[in-house]
């Protein structure tokens, strides 16, 4: 693992209107990391996200990657930069073929990297075979790989992964894992939110805990597992 | 918030004392016509030429000392717009109304101006106008019934029209014209194959042309506005309907030919003379002069009847020595002699109506210009 | 705002009521429309505002009125006076005939569906269905205002007449907010579910609220026709529909909102004659210059009211 | 039949003018959730636009080369409005109540309807004859050069905007626009740049749709743009707002409906039969003929 920062947050707050949803956090992803954001619904996990993405606006703080302050950037100019954004809820183009879909995904490339495309398609073969089929008709499991597919397909130095687990099978889930294990292999940054706690620190280097738009604890994963607090509120483990 | 409630207040009391303005001593002639709208060119018409009459009336010294106010009210040539101009005219204390151009215009105010005592003077030719009893109203056109005696006799008679196809809108001038020449083709023996109707301004005449077509007519009598005219006949040609058009007089515009394009070599219209020409010396003076104020000709005969119908209205004041409408009235409607008009001889029946008929009929030439064909 | 509501009000009623005998008759006939219309953005506020339904055709109720008033005292020699109870159930109950149906539609196609009805009922009358409309001219020469058999030809009578109509409505408008289905209304805007949860037939109030709004509008109809005893199809167009519809937005759906409303759209171009031409374009200007500056209305409703279509949804699509 | 085949080819002139205007609206409602009532009024102003061209530009030349030359200015002046509008009456509301949007486009409908009467005058004005009068009469049934000329020009700018649309990545771009703007960021899409680039769409085949207008009807007054705009409208729910060929279907129905209503029934009822058409469809198929490509909520 190299110490370079590659994407930093500092003293972040979001609000919405008078409501603060993000009070001033602070963290770190290194290249090549696995890390995950984890928090309880309305922690503000996806709204950091959003955030990140510029689709929501800061109040104050600065988000920077590779050096470069993306506070003031709009939305679209981000995935150029190297970061791609696999959102909360999927948010593939349902009237969209797959293969649509995915060439969207590759709309800041002036050409859509072939090699890019036949490596999606051997991590989710699935979306192979379905790639003439209208998005919205494939199965949750099947958009959730669209999605991640999809943001892949700008070849972005940072990946951010938006519940990926939500609403899929046991099953499912844990082929899904495997794949993000794949992607961070092709050496893709990992900047993972979950609710799943336990699945997500299994994969990630480190790990940030978010608390009502705060962040409560950070580690190594092997030290937030060991922590008590995470196993009474997220493994649910009593001591 | 509480300033803005403060301007409305304020505002009020402004209403408040501008109401207390009183207005200096004229005679207070209003114009009531369609300043914008469809027919804005001919409404324009009637404004200039009252306004040029009034000026020269003043530059003489007025009437009986006092000059002419003119107040002007867009009726847009629709009957809402209309009965507000009358109860706007005659809150301002006029004499007399000029106008409007559309009979639908005119027969809305009507009602207003007869309560008020308002004499009211319109080119209108619907019927109905002077059906009424108003003896405020006087008509300084022909009516329509003169028009579709003309007109019938003129198709089936002179030109021995086998199938006749007559088409009008809703207007009240409209629907009267073309009813009044059906039932004269009617008694004239002639032949009506279809009586259609079409919605003003909807451009689209087509589908409406293409079931006459199916009539197989030899002519088309449009009873309308030139508006419609000019597109009907456009698009009659362009469905390749052979048969005649002969529109009726709200057809004699300019703009028909410019909408007809090459279409509008052949159409016929009927209506009295046009403006140039009026043989009578007046008509020539009063022309020359308008040419020179506005750089223009009259937009057609209406406006110059208007001015007619204005002119026989301050004659009979004048020759009654009083401002007295109803005076004014009883004189006009039993002249001993005609007034020498810019239109011809002006004078009414006991019902308002204009006396006399001067109809021609004149074909499009290829230059636009008019050539007259028929006269009566 | 609550100084305004105890004396703001009470003065600008008395100023009503003494106002039109200062004026002359050019003004108190401007100040007659101004209580017209004013009555008539009140009426689509009840559907608008206060039902949230999107309903851009309220000049076929404000015109049915008209013409039941015009064609009753024209054709059958009913009193104006007489005509008002048919302006009113008449009118009322065509706005359950036609929400009925449509009550459910996406806003958007309410809005269309709305003023389709506008244009149909135009085509009505153009068209002289059954003889009595008097098609496009529509029908001039009504009757003059009588009560208990003596003629009351003055404008004053015409201004009291109409104003009387405006309190009514007001009596009528604050009643709603005080009673059960003013409560039902309320709760339907703050969150549809929610009322349907708690036992809220949503669907008869919104049609109540469609009913109520056109009864009124057609109240306004026959001042309207007696104020310039005549009705004509262009009156009644739907682009009026669309001027009480942006006025009521324009203004935020508030009193004071839509007075000002009213005020700006019918007096000041009578104030101001020579821009008469201009007063469309001045018009749209500040239709769309109010929006960007606020966005919830010159003036919007007091907090607590806030309709529910002032309030920012989420966009996001599915 | 001959009648029959006479309305059908009305109709069809017609409709392909209601379809190219439907296709602005349909545009704009399926990225932008807002019905952009100005689009009649731009129409009517294209066909302004480009009177005066002919007038003041071209010298009145009546050359092919000099109506092909009208055509594409009054396009590109019309599509500069587009933009213009876009940017001052609706961006600023993007994030507004979704009826202050609507308010915004009427006043913006009133504005340039009488920014129209304000600078060209109340009365109508003609349009001069530039497309030959050229017939052919086969068996009964009489089509004109203009018909031809309209129908084939029509269905020609259909099928290229959908091609772009279906087949390009900016056309991938403008659906994904339509269907989830956020989503669309995401992939490093502009979408007030799509946004834009469909209000130049719009409005220049809208400025088609008037010039055609122009051309055929020849008369044009400035509150025309309120009823080619509604019946527009109409074409595009009819064939489900937001999906471009259902607005082509639309428009096409509706052009031979109204055809067909006015020739068998009544040119005067036209109107009403229209929207008694419009709402039962509404009543029985809520989201059109063909559907809606856009989920949107009110």
């Amino acid at each position: 693992m190299s110490n370079d920062v590659l994407f930093e947050i500092k003293d972040l707050e979001v609000s919405y209107g008078s409501i603060a949803a993000i009070k001033g956090i602070s963290l770190k992803v290194h290249k090549g990391e696995i890390v995950t954001i984890l928090g309880a619904n309305g922690a503000g996990k996806t709204t950091t996200m959003r955030t990140i993405s510029q689709l929501i606006k800061a109040k104050s703080g600065s988000i920077k990657f590779k050096g470069q302050e993306l506070t003031q950037l709009p939305a679209h100019k981000i995935v150029k930069l190297g970061i791609s954004q696999s959102p909360e809820g999927r948010r593939v183009f349902g009237i969209l073929t797959v293969e649509e879909n995915l060439m969207l995904g590759a709309f800041v490339k002036s050409k859509m990297n072939k090699e890019t495309l036949q490596w999606v398609y051997q991590l989710f073969p699935r979306l192979e075979e379905r790639r003439k089929q209208l998005a919205g008709t494939l199965s949750g499991g099947e958009q959730q790989m669209l999605a991640i597919g999809r943001s892949l397909m700008s070849d972005p130095e940072m990946l951010l992964l938006d519940e990926p687990s939500l609403g899929l099978a046991p099953i499912l889930v844990k082929a899904i894992f495997e794949q993000i294990k794949m992607i961070a292999n092709k050496g893709v940054t990992v900047l993972l939110v979950e609710q799943n706690a336990k699945a997500a620190l299994k994969l990630a280097d480190r790990g940030y805990v978010l608390d009502v738009g705060k962040i409560a604890l950070s580690g190594t994963s092997a030290e937030l597992l060991a922590s008590e607090k995470i196993q009474e509120a997220y493994l649910g483990k009593k001591s | 918030m509480k300033r803005t409630f403060r301007n409305i207040l304020l505002t009020l009391f402004t209403i408040v004392l501008m109401a207390g303005l009183s207005w200096a001593d004229t005679l207070k002639v209003g114009v009531q016509a369609p300043i914008t709208g469809s027919y804005a060119n001919e409404g324009q018409g009637i404004e200039n030429g009252v306004r040029l009459m009034a000026a020269q009336i003043n530059a003489k010294g007025g009437v009986m000392g006092r000059q002419i106010e003119v107040i002007v009210c867009d009726d847009q040539g629709t009957a809402m717009a209309a009965a507000i101009c009358a109860k706007d005219l005659v809150n301002k204390g006029v004499a007399m109304v000029i106008g409007s151009y559309t009979s639908t215009a005119a027969e809305a105010a009507q009602k207003t101006y007869f309560n008020a005592g308002v004499l009211q003077t319109s080119d209108g030719t619907a019927d109905s106008l002077t059906e009424h009893g108003y003896w405020t109203f006087l008509r300084n056109s022909f009516p329509n019934s003169a028009e579709a005696v003309f007109a019938a006799n003129y198709m089936v008679n002179v030109k021995s029209y086998k199938r006749i196809a007559v088409i009008s809108d809703f207007s009240s001038y409209a629907a009267g014209l073309a009813e009044a020449t059906v039932a004269e083709i009617k008694k004239a023996g002639g032949n009506v194959v279809t009586y259609a109707k079409i919605k003003a301004d909807s451009q689209n005449f087509t589908p409406v042309l293409t079931n006459i077509k199916s009539k197989n007519p030899d002519v088309i009598f449009f009873a309308g506005y030139y508006s419609d005219g000019g597109q009907l006949r456009a698009q009659q040609k362009a469905l390749g309907i052979k048969a005649d058009f002969i529109g009726g007089d709200a057809n004699d515009n300019a703009d028909f030919a410019k909408l007809a394009g090459s279409s509008a070599k052949g159409a016929l219209i009927i209506n009295v003379p046009s403006p140039d020409a009026l043989p009578y010396e007046i008509a020539k003076t009063f022309i020359a002069d308008y040419q020179r104020t506005y750089g223009m000709m009259p937009p057609s005969i209406w406006g110059l009847m208007n001015i007619d119908g204005m002119r026989a209205i301050i004659h009979a004041m004048e020759h009654n020595q009083s401002f007295d409408t109803k005076k004014a009235a009883d004189y006009l409607h039993n002249m001993d002699k005609p007034l020498e008009g810019i239109t011809g001889s002006i004078s009414f029946a006991a019902d308002g109506n204009r006396i006399g008929g001067a109809y021609v009929v004149k074909e499009i030439q290829a230059d636009n210009s008019y050539k007259v064909i028929y006269a009566q | 705002m609550k100084n305004l509501e105890r004396f703001g009000f009470p003065a600008l009623i008395v100023v009503m009521a003494i106002m039109p005998n200062l004026l002359n008759p050019r003004w108190q006939a401007v100040a007659i429309t101004f209580l017209i219309f004013t009555v008539v953005a009140l009426s689509q506020d009840i559907i608008l505002g206060k039902a949230g339904m999107f309903n851009m055709g309220q000049a076929l109720f404000f015109g049915m009125g008209a013409y039941i008033t015009a064609i009753l005292n024209s054709q059958y020699g009913w009193p104006l006076l007489a005509t008002i109870p048919v302006a009113i159930l008449l009118p009322a109950l065509f706005g359950v005939l036609l929400s009925g149906p449509i009550i459910h539609l996406r806003g958007d196609y309410l809005l269309v569906v709305t003023i389709g009805f506008n244009i149909v009922f135009i085509q009505v009358v153009q068209n002289n269905l059954g003889g009595i409309t008097g098609g496009p001219n529509g029908i001039f020469g009504l009757d003059s205002l009588s009560l208990f058999g003596t003629q009351l030809t003055s404008q004053l009578a015409v201004y009291y007449f109409a104003f009387a109509v405006l309190l009514l409505t007001l009596g009528i408008m604050r009643n709603l907010e005080k009673s059960k289905a003013g409560r039902a209304l309320h709760y339907l805007r703050e969150d549809h579910l929610a009322a349907e949860s708690i036992g809220i037939n949503t669907r008869v109030y919104k049609i109540f609220a469609f009913a109520l709004g056109a009864g009124i509008a057609g109240l306004a109809g026959t001042v309207f026709a007696t104020q310039y005893s005549a009705v004509s199809p262009e009156a009644f167009e739907f682009i009026q529909s669309v001027l009480f519809f942006s006025i009521v937005l324009v203004g935020g759906s508030s009193m004071p909102g839509i007075l000002l409303g009213v005020f700006m759209m019918f007096v000041l171009p009578e104030i101001f004659r020579e821009f008469a031409t201009w007063r469309f374009f001045i018009f749209g200007f500040a239709m769309i210059l109010a929006m960007i500056l606020r966005p919830r209305g010159i003036w919007p409703a007091t907090f607590g009211k806030i309709p529910k279509f002032l309030i920012k949804e989420s966009n996001h699509g599915a | 039949m001959d009648i029959f085949l006479q309305q059908l080819a009305n109709g069809l002139t017609i409709g392909s003018i209601f379809a190219l205007v439907a296709l602005g609206y349909t545009m704009v409602y399926g990225v932008m959730k807002l019905i952009n009532f100005a689009h009649g009024d731009m129409v009517a102003a294209s066909a302004f636009v480009g009177l005066t061209i002919y007038t003041q530009v071209m010298g009145q030349a009546t050359s092919l080369v000099a109506v092909i030359a009208i055509f594409f200015l009054s396009a590109a002046v019309m599509a500069c409005v587009g933009i213009i509008l876009e940017r001052l009456a609706y961006r600023p509301l993007r994030e507004a109540p979704r009826l202050s949007a609507v308010v915004s486009a009427l006043g913006a409908s009133l504005m340039i309807q009488n920014g129209i009467m304000l600078i060209w005058g109340p009365q109508m004005r003609i349009f001069p004859e530039l497309i030959p009068q050229v017939y052919w009469d086969i068996n009964g049934v009489v089509i004109s050069l203009i018909q031809v000329l309209i129908l084939v020009l029509s269905l020609g700018l259909m099928i290229a905007l959908y091609l772009f649309v279906e087949k390009t990545r900016m056309g991938a771009a403008i659906r994904a626009s339509a269907i989830d703007q956020d989503a669309a960021r995401l992939m490093g899409i502009n979408v007030n740049r799509i946004i834009a680039i469909i209000f130049i769409i719009g409005s220049s085949l809208g400025a088609v749709g008037g010039l055609f207008i122009g051309l055929y009807y020849r008369g044009i007054t400035f509150n025309m743009g309120w009823q080619y705009g509604l019946y527009a409208f109409i074409a595009a729910i009819l064939g489900g707002i937001g999906n471009i060929p259902g607005a082509m279907l639309g428009g096409m129905m509706l052009g031979l409906f109204q055809a067909f209503i006015a020739g068998y029934i009544s040119s005067t009822w036209a109107d009403a039969f229209t929207f008694i058409l419009l709402i039962l469809i509404l009543i029985v198929r809520p989201t059109g003929l063909l559907g809606e490509r856009v989920a949107g909520k009110v």
